[in-house]
């Protein structure tokens, strides 16, 4: 099974993707879907050294994702605020280091994305020493608030998501 | 405008204001782009447009084409997902080059000084 | 829309013909690939102008009149896969020749007085 | 006022922002200053590019134009990735 | 076939002469001899019929669309030139047995004089003027390559050049003038010609017509002033020079105009010409001759002074005179052709030529001395020796020039007379005095055949000198009667004619001549001169080799204005021409029917301010900011493709948007070798104000030019569409081709044998640029590390591109990158499927699939993707090429033409019916095909980063690419 | 007609054949030349055979007319692409063929190594050079044209050297922008007319209004201009000396047939559109191509004179060659075609061969020797006087001087071999063609052309004492016999063409008559009905 599916997720991603671009549910495009669902992740597999996400608790990731799905627009709205209403002299745009016990490839990937989708912030890189986040930050008012929301919001569930039962999985 | 005679006005509404926010957001994004300062945070302009702008259009096509069609079209959501998984990227490509290509620049203009990542 | 779309082609093929026209190897790359842009509109646009008439036809019987004409498409398409390779070549050729003779004249040589 | 005239009245604000956005982004591709401003302003107007599609496409209530953007959505960002890379490390393949 | 057979025995002599062994002196020469003996006896078997007063023609169809065969003719005056040529010939060869050493390789030699004995005979025995111009230049050929024998020597090389210029252009003149005749009479056919004199004579080209044939004759003759050639084609071996260059050769000029004379002669045009030149050569040969101190160098300019009578006597165009011409030719042939072989034995005896050197030969040569002394004396034209005969003719006709009064042609001929006297005294002046000490070698007389063509030809003189009556004069009638025909007249060949006034006037040259070489000797230092009094201005030689340098510096010179080597003045005037060329021809435009058009949409000019502003920004830019350029050409082309998409081809922007991103990809990765312009050291080469002019030409040009192509543009499109045959690919797609989206349609069915092309040129450009990688040199600034590697910062530095990836900087990109890749795929599946029926197909998917591909390159570097993935490139392009033409060949096996569409319907269970149509296989074969292209070009470039990486700042320029190359890609 | 006959499918072989051959070759491993250059001589003698038979069946009366259609996808005329072999186009298909035998035979000994696919370079040059002359359609003619220039490209580079990729980039990027204005020209053509077939765009001409008439004149001015850049005419062919004289001698030869291409294509186009029953456009731009011609001629001899090289001397001579037919093109438009088209065979036959020669005369002495051979020649610095005892000639050395003699009589137009008997039937045609007084464009060209004739037999001359007769040690070359061989036949191939000479003319004759005949040809062509499908076989179409 493991051999022929290394990850149903994303072969059901696959299929779905397939039916939503057909537009279809002919069980000819079930059949192909299927078929490409079964196939893409196979023939891929050499280029994916640290495998598939493993969602330990997918409930945990709606809640996240609903959380920053609120964030961003806020963001959004601040941000907006600030192009428009703020002198670009005025803002506080800072880099802040934020330290991570995050340490699941995808659990890293998945917060890059939400720091990424929420304006006002850009990920640069983690910093090998230390595992530190470096990160960007449009308009900072407390360093310290920013890093505990970052562990407390993101990181913290993420790795309820990725990492519960044993820390460091899905690394292949 | 074919066939959106046809589109009922409880969804029109709602489409209406998600295209007039959805270009009200990428406009001020790239206002951002154009006017901000520094490069730094100029980066931050597109991010809302690339979340709530293209967000927003994307919403308003699916609910568009699923009443205009009386069947549910949500392959947008597709795009949504493709620029979720993409836009991150980008992003943290282009602010490391910046910065690392800012550190090698000030490194250049006085040796001596060793900056650390700022 | 005419009218704009023939300036456009017009300001990019201007400024197409000014870059071949330069001594640089990148500059004529440049030129080359603004010009095909120009090029590829101008064969589009003899088909005329279309908005919302892609030649995708539902039924065999069908009012011609009712859609884009195909046929420029289909050789701007070609048109664009060829530009696309010779640009490569001239690219590859290009850094070759910086390579060898260590000039990016696109002569090969910077000029001699 | 109909519907008709309702959505069409918003399609046009919109596709006008976006254009207005696209000219912004230019700017800032022409004006620079540095390289990394130019490639940012780049991938925001393939972004915009991607919008004008979906806008298109409830303009003309067709959907030809969802596919240009489904493109743009998952291949526009690699030029921006390769110039990007090639800022920071010099070349794209390494 | 007889009359054939003359012409090509000694061609096929020339073969056979040319395969023998380097040193068959001997069998060359019978060889030779041979051929010499059997032309004789061919001419001689006919002569019985060209006796009788018959033309002997023979043709052979060749060229019958331009009336035009080949003939050969002969009549009396061809049968008695083909038997000078061949008589003379065989002698000469039987000289040379002797002459050439036997070091020399002989088969060229021999082949080319024998080549030469075919192509003379050719020229005397034409039927067709046409024919004679190919012979002509034929004997110019064998000429130069007979001069050029010795050509490791620089004056054999120059003389042969200077004789082969002269004389070829006098063939092409000569061919012009062949041609003007043609065109008058309507015929090239000689008898046709000869019989349409009057036609001629009076036509509006005859001026023309004579002065192309004069300049033809001329030149071959050595007339004034083509003359210098000739002396200096004495580099020749003598036997050469007494056959070409005194016997046939030169005549060939002469007896062409004898030839036309019924044709061109008997106009004052004719006279002055042919007369003029005849009488400047006559005189100025002479007196040249006598201050000369080479013994061939004399010679030759004597042959340039009786070429120059013979000419006067055509010039003068009486009948009489023409037969004094003919007589004279003979004449001159025999003693001329003597007196070299003379020479020849001279030189090779004493091993010199030199007149200052050369002293009492008598005593050691007395049979030569005695032979050459006669034949000098016939040359100088002393009485009972042929050489009197025909000069008395000549001064008997000079007396008729210009009247009763007119007196000036008589007194050129005495003068001629007096110097001829002059410089064959000079001649024997070798064989008196005392013997010379210290020649180069010790001279004996020559081998007893050696001797013998000269004992034969002095004795011809002596006999015609005292017997014209029986010996000569049957020949001579020959000719006569076949050049004059009716108006032949009546003449005396008798050796005393009575006292009349050419026998004073040969007296008073003779005397005169004698007086003339004293007095020179004694007073002018004639055996010290290092110049010809008077006339050495007169240097043709000097002036050829100036025309000849200044012809190729003048053209030099003017290449250098009328063309460039340059790519940018070559580019503009392609810009310039496509500007100006299409309004010249064209003219201006008609009044323009205008159809009502689409109103202005700001949002659509909006983009498109977009779009311009890029390009403009990106001329502005492309020199110093490369990458800035890159992105505004990426900017022009996004709103292109968002033009495609918004006028209703959504293939077009489909493509336009991924082939965007194959080149900024493709371009980066070459600008990676492309060390960077920098401002200041940059600086201009030239004075600033040649940069503004070139500027401000170059900005008015791209002005003009997008201004005419947007005029173009805009009047197509409001003017009103032709009726199409789009309309059958719109109306016929689905019925026909299987497919809705017509654009596909057209790719893969319509007009698949484009896209056919298409990916042709797809796989030769991805060969191409592969080889070009292949043996690719960097630039030595960009061979290393770019410096953003080497940047001790950026903690990447320190890691391969692989732990990059795995661990580094691009880890949490890399995950979202991997995780696409399936995703990639399948929508390039995606693409593909649909591609019949809704925009996409095998380009796109193709290129969406090599972008996949090469995303995981630029994320984990080459090493590591290639150590994973072993995607050949080569075999994606020979696969798909072969399954497109695979397809399309299936078609056959229907009976049907190349790229028939065929579909096959498949009922499956569950799915229901399947259509699968050829042309989706096709569009496979065009997927591969792009994907191996992109493939191969991308992945070859970056392969190049490898070598720097493996060798960090050393081995820069070797070749090869290292690890690379072995790796399969 | 359910079955198309087999002999149809002829037609299109020479396209198939090497795009097939190439593409097998593609994936062979680069080291396997033995087999690479197998598959090419194969392909090559194959090729010959098929041209020579397609010539057969035209001038046999096996097609009506003469003229051959093959419907490429089964799609009649113009909506499909539809290739046309006539007595014309099977001509040039085996002028192809034979050169490209002699170089692939001569190739075989050093060339193909000199860089990786050679072979299958040279196989999609031949398809390119084969579509060209096959096709009917402009487009397609632009597809054909960038197969062969993609591949000339990796040719022309092929060798890898400064001096290669330099001319390599001029010649490159001419052709870059040359092949934009091709398509502008095409569009505008389609834009005027509706259709991109050349028979149905001469039937067209007629008929379009005053408007459409003169777009489409604009975009045939526009499309001549791409054509005439790779034909070399004055002055767009500044690239060709310069890229002549760097190509590989293989190569070059073949550059010889390409210039050709662009000459063959202005043929064919102008004699369909603008010949007879043209309307109002009937004789457009003649006298422009005529003009230009002469302009060309003038450039090529002046160029000949000023040239010191073999390569660059045969690049002006192309120019010459290209430069007269374009006149004899324009000047009569077809009256003296045959004569013409003679002049194509004779001078691209010993170009081809004056290319390879060169290269292995080349290997008698270093260039730099002869430099300073000539100019003591010019200054008439005599070398000491030596012993007047010959130098021998061993027999590569007689071959290659006999070679060369005879490849420059041609090229010069001297007597006796083909050269000749081209220049003197085109005078004479060309006299012919007014009876009553001779316009004096024609005495100009026929001037020219005598004096272009001796500016290519002082320069041949020159180089060829040069290179022959120079003084010093001579050292015969090291020949191989494959290099010879084709050499020779080029050579014997010329000389066939003078003694044949009436034959050739004849063929030419009924090539010129149908040529002329445009009204035939667009009706033959616009006439061929597709196959029919067989009515079980539902539902292909
Ligand atoms: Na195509
Ligand atoms: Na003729």
């Amino acid at each position: 099974m493991r051999r022929w599916l290394p990850s149903p997720l994303l072969s059901a991603s696959l299929l779905l993707m397939w039916l939503m671009l057909n537009q279809s549910l002919e069980p000819a495009h079930w059949l192909l879907g299927g078929a490409l669902g079964v196939l893409a992740p196979l023939l891929s597999q050499p280029l994916q050294p640290h495998g598939h996400a493993r969602i330990r608790r997918p409930l945990a990731l709606f809640r996240l994702l609903w959380m920053a799905a609120i964030e961003i627009v806020r963001s959004c709205f601040n941000v907006t605020q600030i192009i428009l209403l703020r002198r670009s002299a005025d803002v506080n745009s800072q880099f802040i280091r934020v330290p991570l016990d995050l340490k699941s490839p995808h659990g890293l990937a998945l917060l890059s994305c939400l720091i990424n989708s929420t304006p006002g912030t850009v990920w640069v890189e983690i910093l090998p020493d230390g595992h530190e986040l470096l990160l960007h930050v449009f308009d900072l008012h407390d360093e310290a608030w920013w890093v505990h929301t970052i562990k407390t919001r993101y990181e913290q569930p993420i790795i309820e998501v990725f990492e519960t039962p044993e820390p460091g999985g899905g690394r292949t | 405008m074919s066939g959106a005679e046809s589109l009922p006005w409880w969804a029109a509404i709602p489409v209406a204001l998600l295209l007039v926010l959805g270009g009200i957001v990428t406009l001020v994004g790239t206002l951002g782009l154009a006017r901000l300062q520094s490069f730094y945070q100029r980066i931050h302009g597109p991010a809302i447009s690339i979340a709530l702008g293209a967000g927003c259009i994307l919403l308003a096509s699916m609910l568009y084409f699923t009443v205009m069609q009386s069947r549910l079209v949500i392959h947008e959501l597709l795009i949504s997902v493709f620029v979720l998984m993409t836009a991150p990227v980008v992003s943290m490509l282009i602010m490391r080059a910046a910065v690392y290509r800012d550190l090698r620049a000030a490194r250049e203009m006085d040796p001596g000084n060793d900056a650390g990542n700022s | 829309m005419e009218l704009v779309l023939a300036i456009s082609v017009g300001v990019v093929f201007g400024a197409g013909i000014w870059l071949i026209l330069r001594p640089r190897t990148f500059q004529l790359i440049t030129g080359l690939l603004l010009m095909s842009y120009a090029v590829n509109l101008v064969i589009f646009a003899m088909g005329r102008l279309w908005v919302d008439k892609p030649p995708i036809t539902p039924t065999p019987a069908i009012d011609p009149a009712q859609f884009a004409d195909p046929l420029p498409q289909g050789l701007v398409l070609t048109a664009i896969v060829i530009g696309f390779a010779t640009t490569a070549l001239y690219l590859v050729m290009m850094i070759g020749a910086r390579g060898l003779s260590g000039s990016d004249h696109v002569d090969g040589e910077e000029p001699r007085e | 006022m109909t519907t008709a005239t309702l959505l069409s009245a918003a399609t046009l604000f919109a596709l006008a922002c976006v254009v207005l956005a696209m000219l912004l982004c230019t700017l800032r591709l022409m004006i620079g200053p540095s390289a990394q401003d130019r490639v940012l302003a780049l991938d925001t107007l393939w972004m915009c590019v991607m919008v004008l599609a979906l806008l298109l496409g409830i303009r003309h209530g067709s959907q030809i134009y969802f596919e240009a953007a489904l493109i743009i959505a998952l291949l526009g960002f690699v030029s921006t990735i390769a110039l990007a890379k090639f800022l920071m490390r010099g070349e794209v393949i390494e | 076939m007889l009359l054939a057979s003359l012409v090509l025995l000694p061609f096929l002599g020339s073969v056979l002469a040319a395969l023998m062994p380097q040193d068959a002196r001997n069998r060359e020469s019978w060889l030779a001899i041979g051929v010499a003996v059997g032309g004789l006896a061919i001419a001689a078997a006919l002569f019985p019929q060209v006796a009788a007063g018959e033309v002997v023609r023979a043709e052979f169809a060749w060229l019958p669309a331009e009336g035009l065969d080949f003939v050969l003719r002969v009549d009396g005056l061809a049968w008695v030139f083909s038997m000078l040529v061949l008589a003379i010939g065989l002698l000469v060869v039987l000289y040379a047995r002797y002459y050439m050493s036997p070091e020399d390789p002989v088969p060229r030699f021999f082949a080319f004089l024998l080549a030469f004995m075919g192509s003379m005979l050719g020229v005397v025995l034409s039927g067709n003027l046409v024919q004679l111009v190919v012979f002509w230049e034929l004997t110019s050929l064998t000429s130069f390559l007979l001069i050029g024998y010795w050509h490791h020597r620089a004056d054999a090389r120059r003389g042969a050049r200077m004789a082969f210029t002269v004389t070829a252009t006098g063939g092409l003149c000569l061919m012009a003038g062949v041609l003007v005749l043609g065109h008058i009479v309507g015929s090239y056919d000689l008898d046709v010609v000869l019989a349409a004199g009057d036609q001629i004579r009076d036509h509006e080209l005859y001026l023309p017509a004579l002065v192309l044939v004069a300049l033809g004759a001329l030149t071959k003759s050595a007339q004034f002033p083509f003359h210098f050639w000739l002396p200096h084609a004495m580099a020749a071996p003598t036997p050469v020079s007494s056959y070409l260059h005194s016997a046939t050769m030169v005549k060939a000029g002469v007896f062409l105009l004898v030839r036309l004379w019924p044709a061109l002669a008997g106009t004052p045009e004719w006279t002055w010409i042919i007369g003029g030149a005849g009488v400047c050569t006559l005189l100025i040969g002479a007196f040249v001759a006598i201050f000369q101190h080479d013994l061939k160098g004399l010679l030759a300019y004597s042959t340039i002074s009786h070429l120059g009578l013979i000419t006067v006597l055509i010039g003068i165009g009486t009948p009489l005179a023409i037969v004094a011409a003919i007589f004279h030719i003979l004449n001159h042939a025999t003693f001329k052709a003597s007196l070299f072989m003379a020479a020849g034995i001279i030189d090779h005896e004493t091993g010199t030529r030199d007149l200052r050197v050369l002293r009492g030969l008598r005593h050691k040569l007395p049979i030569t001395a005695t032979l050459a002394i006669v034949a000098s004396a016939a040359m100088a034209g002393v009485p009972l020796l042929n050489g009197f005969l025909s000069k008395e003719m000549f001064f008997a006709e000079t007396l008729h020039v210009g009247g009763d009064r007119n007196w000036w042609m008589s007194y050129a001929a005495v003068a001629m007379g007096m110097f001829s006297v002059a410089y064959s005294l000079r001649f024997i002046s070798v064989f008196f005095g005392t013997p010379a000490q210290g020649l180069p070698r010790d001279p004996h007389e020559p081998p007893r055949w050696m001797r013998f063509p000269v004992e034969l030809l002095v004795l011809a003189c002596l006999v015609v000198g005292v017997a014209p009556g029986v010996s000569i004069e049957p020949l001579l009638h020959l000719a006569v009667v076949a050049t004059l025909g009716e108006d032949a007249p009546a003449y005396d060949l008798a050796v005393w004619h009575g006292f009349n006034l050419p026998l004073l006037m040969s007296v008073c040259a003779l005397v005169g001549g004698m007086l003339l070489y004293g007095v020179l000797r004694r007073h002018f230092d004639l055996a010290r001169r290092e110049r010809v009094p008077l006339l050495h201005r007169l240097n043709g030689a000097q002036a050829y080799e100036t025309t000849m340098l200044q012809l190729t510096r003048g053209a030099e010179w003017l290449l250098r204005r009328v063309g460039t080597r340059r790519l940018q003045p070559q580019l503009m005037l392609m810009m310039l021409a496509l500007l100006l060329i299409p309004l010249l021809l064209a003219g201006a435009p008609p009044a323009w029917t205008v159809i009502p058009v689409r109103g202005f949409d700001p949002i659509f000019a909006g983009m498109w301010l977009i779009g311009a502003g890029c390009a403009l920004a990106a001329a502005w830019m492309a020199k110093y900011h490369r990458l800035a350029a890159l992105a505004l050409v990426g900017g022009t082309g996004i709103v292109t493709a968002a033009t495609f998409l918004w006028l209703s081809a959504p293939d077009l922007a489909l493509t336009q948007l991924m082939v965007e991103t194959v080149t900024t990809v493709l371009i980066l990765l070459g600008l990676r070798w492309l060390p960077p312009r920098i401002e200041s050291i940059a600086g201009p080469v030239q004075p600033p104000w040649q940069v503004w002019t070139r500027r401000t030409r170059d900005l008015a040009l791209a002005v003009g030019g997008g201004l005419a192509l947007a005029a173009l543009t805009h009047a197509v499109l409001v003017h009103p569409a032709s009726d199409t045959i789009a309309d059958f690919f719109l109306l016929n797609a689905l019925g026909g081709g299987g497919g809705s989206n017509v654009v596909n349609v057209l790719l893969v069915d319509f007009r698949s044998f484009d896209t056919l092309g298409e990916i042709t040129v797809l796989a030769v450009v991805a060969l191409t640029v592969y080889a070009l990688l292949r043996r690719f040199r960097p630039a030595p600034e960009s061979a290393g590390i770019p410096p953003q590697q080497r940047f001790e910062g950026d903690p990447a530095s320190r890691q391969s591109p692989a732990e990059q990836a795995g661990s580094g900087y691009l880890l949490v990109p890399g995950i979202y990158l991997r995780l696409l890749l399936p995703f990639m795929g399948v929508i390039a599946v995606y693409f593909f499927m649909r591609g019949h029926n809704l925009p996409g197909g095998g380009f796109v998917a193709g290129l969406i699939f090599a972008v996949a591909i090469l995303v995981q390159y630029m994320l984990a570097g080459t090493v590591w993707v290639e150590s994973r993935l072993n995607l050949r490139p080569h075999r994606w392009l020979g696969f798909g090429l072969l399954l497109a033409c695979t397809t399309g060949l299936g078609a056959w096996w229907f009976g049907h033409p190349f790229l028939t569409t065929h579909t096959a319907h498949v009922e499956w269970p569950l799915v229901g019916e399947l259509h699968l149509p050829s042309a989706f296989v096709f569009d496979l074969g065009v997927f591969a095909v792009v994907v191996g292209t992109t493939m191969l070009m991308l992945v070859a470039l970056a392969h190049q980063s490898l070598r720097a990486h493996r060798h960090p700042g050393e081995d820069l320029t070797a070749d090869g690419q290292g690890g690379a190359e072995g790796r399969r890609i | 007609m359910t079955v198309l006959p087999w002999l149809n499918h002829l037609i299109i072989v020479p396209v198939l054949l090497p795009l097939i051959v190439g593409a097998l070759m593609i994936p062979i491993n680069q080291k396997r030349h033995g087999l690479k250059f197998g598959l090419g001589l194969a392909s090559g003698m194959l090729l010959w055979a098929v041209a020579v038979a397609l010539l057969v069946l035209a001038d046999g009366g096996y097609w009506p007319g003469g003229i051959g259609v093959y419907l490429a996808a089964n799609w009649a005329a113009p909506f499909g692409i539809a290739l046309v072999a006539d007595r014309l186009s099977a001509l040039m298909l085996v002028l192809t063929a034979t050169i490209a035998l002699a170089v692939l035979v001569f190739s075989a000994r050093r060339w193909d190594r000199v860089g990786v696919s050679f072979h299958p370079l040279f196989q999609f040059l031949l398809m390119g050079l084969n579509g060209a002359f096959l096709t009917n359609d402009l487009f397609n003619l632009f597809v054909f044209f960038e197969v062969m220039l993609a591949a000339s490209y990796g040719l022309v580079l092929h060798g890898y050297n400064l001096r290669r990729i330099q001319a390599g980039m001029q010649y490159i990027a001419v052709n870059l922008v040359a092949s934009l204005v091709f398509l502008i020209g095409v569009s505008l053509i389609y834009a005027a007319s509706g259709t991109l077939n050349i028979a149905d765009l001469g039937a067209r001409v007629a008929l379009l209004g005053a408007q459409d008439a003169w777009l489409l004149q604009v975009g045939a001015a526009v499309l001549a201009l791409a054509f005439l850049t790779k034909g070399a005419m004055w002055p767009l062919g500044f690239w060709l000396p310069t890229t002549y004289a760097s190509a590989s001698a293989p190569v070059g030869a073949m550059l010889v047939l390409m210039t050709k291409v662009g000459v063959y294509a202005v043929l064919r186009v102008w004699l369909a559109v603008f010949g007879e029953g043209a309307g109002a456009a009937e004789g457009f731009g003649f006298a422009a191509l005529t003009l230009g011609g002469m302009a060309t001629v003038l450039f090529g001899a002046i160029g000949m004179l000023a040239s010191q090289d073999g390569g660059r001397m045969a690049g002006y001579g192309a120019i010459v060659s290209s430069g007269t037919l374009l006149a004899v093109i324009g000047h009569s438009g077809g009256a003296v075609l045959a004569s013409g088209l003679y002049y194509l065979l004779g001078s691209t036959l010993a170009m081809a061969a004056f290319m390879l020669l060169i290269e292995l005369t080349e290997r008698i002495r270093p260039p730099g020797a002869a430099l300073i051979a000539i100019t003591m020649e010019a200054f008439a610095i005599e070398d000491k006087p030596e012993d007047p005892v010959g130098v021998g000639i061993p027999g590569t050395l007689a071959f290659l001087g006999l070679s060369f003699a005879a490849c420059a009589l041609v090229i010069a137009g001297m007597p006796p071999l083909a050269g000749f008997v081209a220049k003197f039937s085109l005078f004479h045609a060309m006299l012919a063609a007014a009876p009553e007084g001779v316009p004096a464009t024609t005495w100009g060209l026929i001037g020219l052309m005598i004096l272009a004739g001796l500016a290519a037999i002082i320069a041949l001359m020159r180089l060829g004492v040069r290179t022959f007769w120079a003084a010093g040690a001579v050292t015969p070359p090291r020949l191989q016999f494959s290099e010879a061989v084709p050499v020779g036949a080029l050579v014997i191939l010329c000389v066939l063409l003078t003694v044949q000479a009436g034959t050739v003319f004849d063929y030419l004759d009924r090539t010129t008559a149908g040529l002329l005949r445009s009204g035939d040809y667009a009706a033959r062509v616009l006439g061929e009905p597709p196959v029919l499908r067989a009515p079980g076989a539902e539902g292909a179409r």
